[in-house]
């Protein structure tokens, strides 16, 4: 049991020991520590380097605001980069390591980057590396890239799980320090829906840190007082370990909670939750941020924030060092000095701005020893407590791009006018100093939202405490180093580079940030951002208001992109869709492909069958020869009905549809306004009234949303209604020439013969006996062909039984693969056609195109680059070398010319191999293809390595004058 | 001041002290040649070749706020010259061949990185698409191949290939794609232009264009009139407000399209990856961070920020493919405001104002587009022709039914 | 050939679940039908809903109940009937009662309807439902997306709801239900 | 975002499907109208900074079309209509 360092007092449990690992050694702490206050414990000062010199760091400061203590915590794929040692709550087993050096922490190889610092000032890179020109990708970038970064990604899949959730209140309050708990509290009392959301494990904020009386108790029992009292309202959800890291568009607030951070097993439950929060309105009490001042090797192992150096000993029970110096611009030098006086620990000076004292320089390698002030005197100490005063936390105010103002009276930047709607701020993030004063405009501003949100006056009054005084100076650099002094220590930014900026040119305040980095490493420069910034005012010799700042950006804290995702990973990264004959297809040796969200059949493999050519050439012959069945049911299906629906249809189809007989199908062609093929499909007239419509698998949402915004937006007063039904008919294709034969078996008391229901009929009907079904008279296969539909819920059922019913005629089950080749020789044009880019004209369908009426894209359909006769044009392709098999994508080049853009000719939409003709067949689109048929070109497909020549043809491989469909 | 090695040992010597404004701060002229509305990316390479190449001596760049804040600044990084469409891909590839010599052109390190892009396809259909843009880049004198699954799983190992929800069946690969350092390439062309004397003018907001008789004469600004013989339209995100001071609506919208940073890790991804099915793209930059994006917000906005949804959609399309990014942290989040087109293509034209000419709808491809477009908008100004990889850019297409869209989506702006 | 009829098979199998005192079970045995409105005929149906089934078109976010019937709004001009009807033809008997008073359309079997219940419910919704199911008054509805699935609600009791979403993606949504469960019990 | 849905309440944006410019309404009738005005119909925008009017789609919901008024530069919704009540008052019925 070491913990040299531990001394009394704190919320520390002293009786729960706990063990940790801190770069292989085995330390101990206590429940309530956090790993930074757990290493101070055991003496450990150096804790990491800096990110460009590679200089050695210590704990900087006791929160979320870190720059310098980042840890490789956890293990194998759990470990997690660049984790803020001073926001890790300690737990049994804990494993951290430290990052960013080569060779041990204490002894890095990397440090020689810190004798070449005069080489290495701001923006050296863009100034060399240019020569050789070779030299950059292949030596020096690869060098930079390995110095840089931080800590390292385990290449493993993060072994955790995360959630996001939904969350509704009338006031978010962000941050239970004294503002946030007394606003709370306050609101609670009014009977509002209260959120009180805070990062730390426990409420309380600065309370915790600080040795303040409030009511008469001290700051921790009030707070832990009022924490219970909140705990015990039913309309208040108190989160801890919650960091509101972003105030988006009307009221939305992102929140990321960690619920098993903490603990040393998870046990499966969520690692994180990110919340979306729905408020009314939002508090922000967020507290402030110290920040420290420029002097000679101001980056040293054990100097360290005053107001850390507090929380370490006042919550911590943890002495930063023996011997502690402190430097100071304000008051909160000497409340330090009191603090540790207090606990017995030495002070061997207090060197105050205010009084023309500084600190010059710091000696010591891997942690401070000394510092040497202004005067020239050595003054010894193993810690240096600074304070260059607190930055108000106006983070959130900035996510809607407002900007925060100057207020000299605090020296910081407070929230500008320009909040994001619905939120208002207390306390130190207001700019709001003193104890007292924050608990009574917390209290006040809860008053106020309440009585704005018409709930009742809540009772009793704020909670009292000591008006203790706040009282700075600016006071930002000291002037007339030699030594170099750092304002952004996790990024290596210095007083000079600051300065070079400024010289440069790199005026503006983002230039600076831009150029010398200022502010963008992992703690986003929360405590340097407003010293560059004094410093860069300084150097222009303009004030503070006059050069502004940079903003925020969510989020406040970073967040794990894993919780950003949530719950969507892997196999649910989205929903599946399956089939109703799912189930049955997996029985019979489906191989399954990706539709969108569905999962389809591409073919089934059967016993002895090699590859998927073979199954795929099987199914395709079996429905030429005989009958195969495919379930379509993907296809969109809307249900169209009213007393205009005939009409409605009329003008969303390019072709005409208003004298459609009931009892009959047609194709029809959808356009964009823009006059270009968007979707294919068909619709069936089932009654005078009542239509349906099927859509490609693809658009089917989009094409119902345009048929709404067709109905509601331009023709309001149509009477048509839409609603979709896709998933609730299983529909199959059944199809070949024995499709009749087979569907006579299936389909009750219906004439199937060719007279009574011909090529492109429909009927409402009933199968095996009294399940109602739809069936409908289309072919996409050239072959004769059907489609019958039933309820969802029979789904399973019907695939097994048209199965069954199929036996005869060895019917086969075929794949979306046969569907492609069978359409592909019929030259049916599909998704690999219709791809928004490409006008009826072009698929061969121009003729389609109504004259006679006004319809969505008609118009724009008729412009002069659209309609050029040497256009694109579908056409036919097979190669000259029958043997020789297809690729699509290839582009197509006359024999003799040079294969460059300026001769393309064109390029093949879709191939497949035709068993029924034993060759390899392609769609594609040919510069005025319809008149070359008969022509020899190229086909060429550099990445495929492929260069043929091939015959234009008909895109109707089979079957051209459709005898076999109407047959 | 010529920047070397050398220099940089010099000045580190003597403590850093020798160091140059990189550019002038001048006051405007009563009137130049040749006026730039906008000091991005686009205005600035127009200006540096305007003087480097076309020899013109007179010549601003009025920019409302500080030099590289529009969408230059704003961006992921990406350079590439995959496209498909004739109108496109010889002026990407025209525009790659250009950042394969900028450095050494503008002697600035702008860390040009040709890491290679790859592009995750998950479908048939999709791969025979990528096969015919891979066809019309090579035709196009580009660099393209198409790689299988085991290829992708040698190359990238850490993609999800056991367990995704959409396996990753191939991917178009363009090795000489990579990424850029943004800011630097702002920088690099507003020091090259200023040394060949082109005035760049900050906080110069423009707030009319003189027009008389269908003729351009100049403009308004904010630091008061200035005159010229051609005003270049360059502002792209505010093309429409500007546009609008001359009476123009154009078939623009504009959208914010957001982008991430994480944290600082130590070399995790080589080059650029997207995730089509996902929405997500993503490269890793020379400091470390995971600089990763997804699509547009969708609504149309002026405000440099998005909103959640999209920012859950893209991690989690990140999360989907490369699994092992979920402890990483996103440090950052941005928005940049886009100029999106009818067709998802650009504008590089005359106005119907004599003088007055459009450089716009980028869409979120401009950054790729920053030496090309200056190029040709320069080319334009300086000779009164399109450039000849530019000549499709024109303003009057969708008149023509000449539309260039690479989607397949239509006039829909949002969906491009 | 042996005669064959069509079995009805429930999507999930007639899932029914227990998760530390919750339940989710699949209600196999509703039968859903959606009617719109004719542009102008908005009081004959309700009048038609009136004699038919005692039943109010409910209000937007709304549903009403009489016996084992229910209507829940689902547009402007839309709503659906849920009620336990066993065999495939729950748009006739409807149509019936309406007597073209309303345009209708068999819905059964495009959703999969989950009741759940129990103590956690309102937890476990937190983490997929974005409305604010903690302000919902029994016999409210609404329709939003849940993990990326459109889902419809319908709060049944003090910490029971039904949940409706398209019937092809039953597994997935059932996986997400019974996930959120699972985080928080 | 929320889109205060006139009929349903506040509804989180992400329920939404975003079409663009109201002026989509104003759809010119193809059989008399020049080729001219049915090009800026379909291409040209005002595209303004500031309030804007646009159709957001309700595809997670009741599947209304609605006018939302809000600015392009704050986000504020400053008015949400129905489309097809819009739509009537613009004169368009049949």
């Amino acid at each position: 049991m070491t913990q040299a360092m531990r001394i009394d007092g704190g919320m520390v449990d002293r009786s729960r020991t706990l063990s940790f690992s801190w770069n292989g050694r085995w330390m101990t702490g206590y429940h309530g520590d956090t790993l930074a206050s757990a290493l101070l414990a055991n003496g450990e000062r150096l804790v990491g380097r800096s990110f460009k010199y590679h200089r050695p760091r210590g704990i900087f400061t006791s929160g979320s605001e870190e720059p310098n203590a980042l840890v490789q915590l956890r293990e194998g794929a759990a470990q997690e980069p660049n984790t803020r040692a001073t926001t890790i709550e300690l737990f049994e087993g804990l494993n951290a390591t430290s990052q960013n050096h080569r060779g041990t922490l204490a002894f890095d190889l990397m440090a020689a980057n810190d004798l070449l610092s005069p080489f290495l000032s701001a923006g050296f890179y863009y100034k060399t590396f240019m020569w050789p020109k070779a030299f950059w990708e292949k030596l020096y970038e690869p060098l930079i890239r390995a110095s840089a970064g931080l800590g390292r990604l385990p290449m493993q899949p993060d072994p955790d799980v995360y959630d996001h959730g939904f969350l509704h209140c009338d006031l978010l309050v962000i941050g239970a320090g004294p503002a946030g708990l007394s606003a709370a509290l306050a609101a609670a009392r009014s009977g509002l829906r209260v959120i009180l959301a805070d990062e730390d494990f426990v409420p309380g904020g600065r309370l915790n840190a600080e040795t303040h009386e409030v009511d008469e108790q001290s700051g921790a029992d009030w707070a832990a007082a009022v924490t219970a009292e909140l705990a015990g309202n039913g309309n208040v959800r108190l989160m801890t370990r919650t960091t509101v890291y972003g105030a988006f568009d009307h009221g939305i607030y992102g929140a990321l909670e960690r619920r098993t951070d903490h603990l040393a097993d998870a046990e499966d439950r969520p690692r994180q939750v990110l919340w979306r929060i729905y408020s009314r309105r939002a508090l922000l009490a967020a507290g402030a941020t110290e920040r420290s001042i420029a002097f000679g090797n101001n980056d040293r192992p054990g100097i360290m924030l005053a107001g850390a150096v507090r929380a370490y000993v006042n919550r911590f029970g943890v002495a930063p060092g023996r011997n502690i110096a402190v430097f100071t611009n304000n008051d909160d030098g000497l409340r330090t000095a009191e603090d540790l006086s207090g606990k017995g620990i030495g002070i061997s000076a207090v060197v105050d701005t205010r009084q023309g004292n500084t600190v010059v320089d710091t000696i010591g390698r891997g942690g401070i020893r000394a510092i040497r002030l202004g005067d020239g005197r050595r003054v010894e100490a193993d810690c240096l407590a600074v304070s260059g005063g607190w930055s108000p936390n106006v983070h959130l105010t900035c996510h809607h791009r407002g900007r925060p103002v100057w207020n000299a009276d605090v020296v910081g930047f407070v929230p500008g006018g320009e909040l994001p709607p619905g939120m208002s701020v207390a306390g130190a993030a207001n700019g709001t100093m003193s104890l007292a004063a924050a608990i009574r405009e917390g209290h006040g501003a809860a008053v106020g939202i309440a009585e704005d949100l018409g709930a009742e006056r809540p009772p009793g009054t704020p909670a009292k405490a000591a008006d203790e005084s706040f009282a700075a100076a600016p006071f930002w650099q000291v002037t007339g180093l030699r030594k170099r002094a750092w304002v952004d220590l996790q990024n290596d930014v210095t007083t000079k580079d600051i300065r070079q900026s400024h010289q440069e040119g790199f005026r503006s305040v983002e230039h600076l940030k831009r150029y010398t980095t200022l502010g963008m490493a992992t703690d986003q420069g929360r405590t340097a951002n407003v010293l560059g910034l004094a410093l860069m005012a300084e150097s222009a010799g303009k004030s503070i208001e006059e050069t502004g700042t940079t903003i925020f950006r969510p989020p406040y804290t970073p967040v794990a992109i894993g919780a950003f995702a949530g719950r969507a990973r892997g196999k649910h990264f989205r929903p599946h869709r399956l089939t109703p004959s799912h189930k049955w297809a997996e029985e019979n040796g489906a191989d399954f492909m990706e539709a969108g969200m569905w999962l389809r059949a591409q073919w089934f493999k059967r016993p002895g069958e090699k590859g998927w050519r073979d199954s795929v050439d099987r199914e395709a012959s079996r429905v030429r020869k005989s009958v195969g069945i495919c379930d379509v049911t993907t296809l969109g299906k809307i249900d169209i009905q009213g007393r205009d629906a005939a009409e409605f249809l009329n003008r969303v189809y390019a072709n005409a549809f208003l004298k459609l007989p009931i009892g009959k199908v047609r194709y029809g062609l959808m356009l964009r306004e823009d006059g270009i093929c968007y979707d294919d499909g068909t619709t069936a007239r089932l009654s005078e009234s009542h239509f349906v419509m099927t859509t490609t698998t693809a658009n089917a949402v989009l094409v119902f949303r345009n048929l709404e915004f067709a109905r509601q937006c331009l023709w309001p007063d149509l009477d048509v209604h839409l609603i979709s039904t896709t998933d609730g008919w299983a529909q199959f294709a059944v199809a070949g020439p024995n499709s009749r034969a087979l569907l006579s078996k299936v389909v009750d008391d219906l004439d199937l013969s060719n007279d009574a229901f011909p090529f492109m009929a429909c009927a409402e009907c009933s199968v095996f006996g009294g399940t109602p079904a739809r069936l409908f008279r289309i072919s996409f296969s050239g072959e004769l062909a059907y489609e019958i539909a039933v309820p969802a819920r029979y789904g399973d059922s019907m695939i097994r039984a048209l199965m069954k019913a199929g036996e005869e005629f060895d019917a086969v089950p075929y794949g979306t693969e046969a569907l492609g080749v069978l359409r592909i020789e019929k030259g049916h044009v599909a998704g690999n056609e219709i791809t928004g880019q490409t006008t009826a004209r072009m698929l061969g369908l121009g003729g389609m195109l109504s004259r006679s009426k006004d319809a969505i894209g008609l118009k724009l359909s008729g412009r002069e680059a659209m309609n050029e006769d040497d256009g694109m044009r579908l056409a036919g392709f097979r190669p000259v070398d029958r043997s020789v098999i297809l690729t699509a994508g290839a582009h197509f080049l006359n024999p003799g010319d040079p294969a460059d853009m300026a001769h393309d000719q064109g390029w093949m939409t879709s191939v497949a191999y035709s068993p029924e003709l034993g060759t390899s067949v392609g769609l594609g689109f040919l510069k005025r293809g319809t008149d070359r048929i008969g022509e020899t070109i190229r086909a060429y497909s550099p990445v495929r390595d492929q260069d043929v020549l091939v015959e234009v043809c008909s895109p109707h491989h089979v079957d051209p004058d459709g005898v076999r469909q109407r047959g | 001041m010529r920047y070397s090695a050398l220099r940089i040992l010099k000045e580190g010597l003597t403590g850093n002290r020798g160091w140059q404004p990189v550019w002038r701060e001048p006051e405007p002229k009563p009137e130049y040649d040749i006026v730039i509305i906008g000091g991005g990316g686009h205005g600035l390479s127009t200006a540096y070749y305007l003087a480097k190449e076309f020899g013109e001596r007179s010549v601003a760049v009025l920019e409302k706020g500080w030099l590289g804040s529009g969408n230059i600044g704003r961006n992921t990084t990406i350079i590439r010259s995959n496209y498909l469409l004739e109108g496109n891909q010889p002026f990407y590839e025209f525009s790659l061949k250009l950042w394969e010599g900028l450095e050494q052109d503008f002697n600035y390190n702008a860390m040009v990185s040709q890491r290679g892009i790859l592009n995750l396809c998950h479908s048939d259909p999709q791969r025979d698409a990528f096969v015919r843009r891979g066809n019309a880049m090579r035709l196009s004198g580009a660099d393209a191949m198409v790689l299988g699954p085991d290829e992708i799983r040698r190359m990238c190992p850490y993609l999800d290939h056991e367990n995704a929800r959409f396996p990753i069946t191939g991917a178009l690969w363009q090795p000489r794609g990579g990424t850029v350092r943004h800011d630097a390439v702002a920088w690099g062309y507003a020091r090259g232009a200023d040394q060949r004397g082109v005035d760049i003018i900050q906080n110069c907001e423009v707030t009319g264009i003189d027009i008389k008789d269908g003729r351009c004469l100049g403009v308004e600004t904010a630091k008061g009139p200035i005159k010229a013989k051609k005003v270049a339209m360059c502002a792209a995100g505010s093309s429409s407000r500007v546009a609008a001071l001359a009476g123009m609506r154009l078939p623009i919208e504009s959208h914010v399209l957001q982008a991430f940073v994480s944290e600082g890790l130590k070399p995790v991804l080589p080059g650029v990856i997207t995730f089509g099915a996902g929405h997500f793209y993503v490269s890793q930059s020379d400091k470390g961070g995971l600089v990763f994006g997804g699509d547009i917000d969708g609504y149309n906005t002026y405000a440099q920020r998005g909103n959640l949804p999209v920012v859950e959609d893209v991690c989690e399309g990140g999360m989907a493919i490369m699994p092992m990014i979920g402890r990483a942290r996103l440090l950052r989040m941005w928005g940049g405001v886009m100029d999106m087109s009818m067709d998802g293509s650009p504008f590089i034209d005359k106005t119907h104002v004599e003088g007055l000419y459009l450089n716009a709808g980028w869409c979120y491809g401009g950054f790729k587009a920053t030496p090309a477009s200056g190029y040709c908008y320069a080319h334009l100004l300086a000779t009164g022709q399109p450039h000849e990889t530019a000549r499709s850019f024109r303003l009057d297409r969708f008149r023509q039914g000449a539309m260039i869209d690479e989607k397949g989506v239509g006039a829909q702006p949002n969906l491009h | 050939m042996d005669k064959i009829s069509l079995e009805a098979a429930p999507l999930l199998g007639g899932a029914s679940l227990e998760l530390s005192g919750n339940r989710i079970v699949e209600r196999d045995d509703l039968a859903i039908v959606s009617i719109a409105t004719p542009l102008g005929g908005e009081e004959a149906l309700a009048e038609a809903l009136r004699n038919g089934w005692s039943l109010d078109v409910p209000k937007p976010t709304r549903s009403s109940l009489s016996g084992e019937v229910r209507a829940v709004r689902t547009a402007p001009d839309q709503m659906m009937l849920i009620f336990p009807h066993a065999t495939p033809d729950a748009e006739a008997v409807v149509q019936e009662r309406l007597g073209g008073t309303g345009y209708t359309t068999d819905q059964t079997d495009g959703w999969i309807v989950l009741e759940v219940a129990g103590p956690d419910t309102l937890s476990a919704m937190e983490r997929i439902c974005p409305l604010d199911l903690p302000s919902f008054e029994i016999g409210d509805t609404g329709r939003t997306v849940m993990e990326h699935m459109g889902a419809m609600t319908v709060r049944t009791g003090d910490d029971a709801f039904l949940l409706l979403s398209a019937s092809s993606s039953a597994a997935s949504f059932l996986h997400a239900v019974e996930t959120s469960y699972r985080y928080v019990t | 975002m929320i889109i205060n849905h006139p009929l349903l309440g506040p509804r989180d944006a992400a329920e939404f499907v975003v079409l663009g410019d109201a002026c989509l309404i104003d759809r010119p009738d193809g059989m008399n109208s020049a080729s001219e005005e049915m090009h800026d119909y379909a291409y040209v925008r005002d595209n303004p900074a500031g309030e804007h009017r646009e159709l957001w789609y309700h595809e997670q919901g009741d599947r209304s079309w609605l006018v939302v008024t809000r600015s392009t530069l704050t986000h504020d919704v400053i008015k949400v209509e129905l489309a097809r009540d819009v739509a009537r008052a613009r004169g368009r019925s049949r």
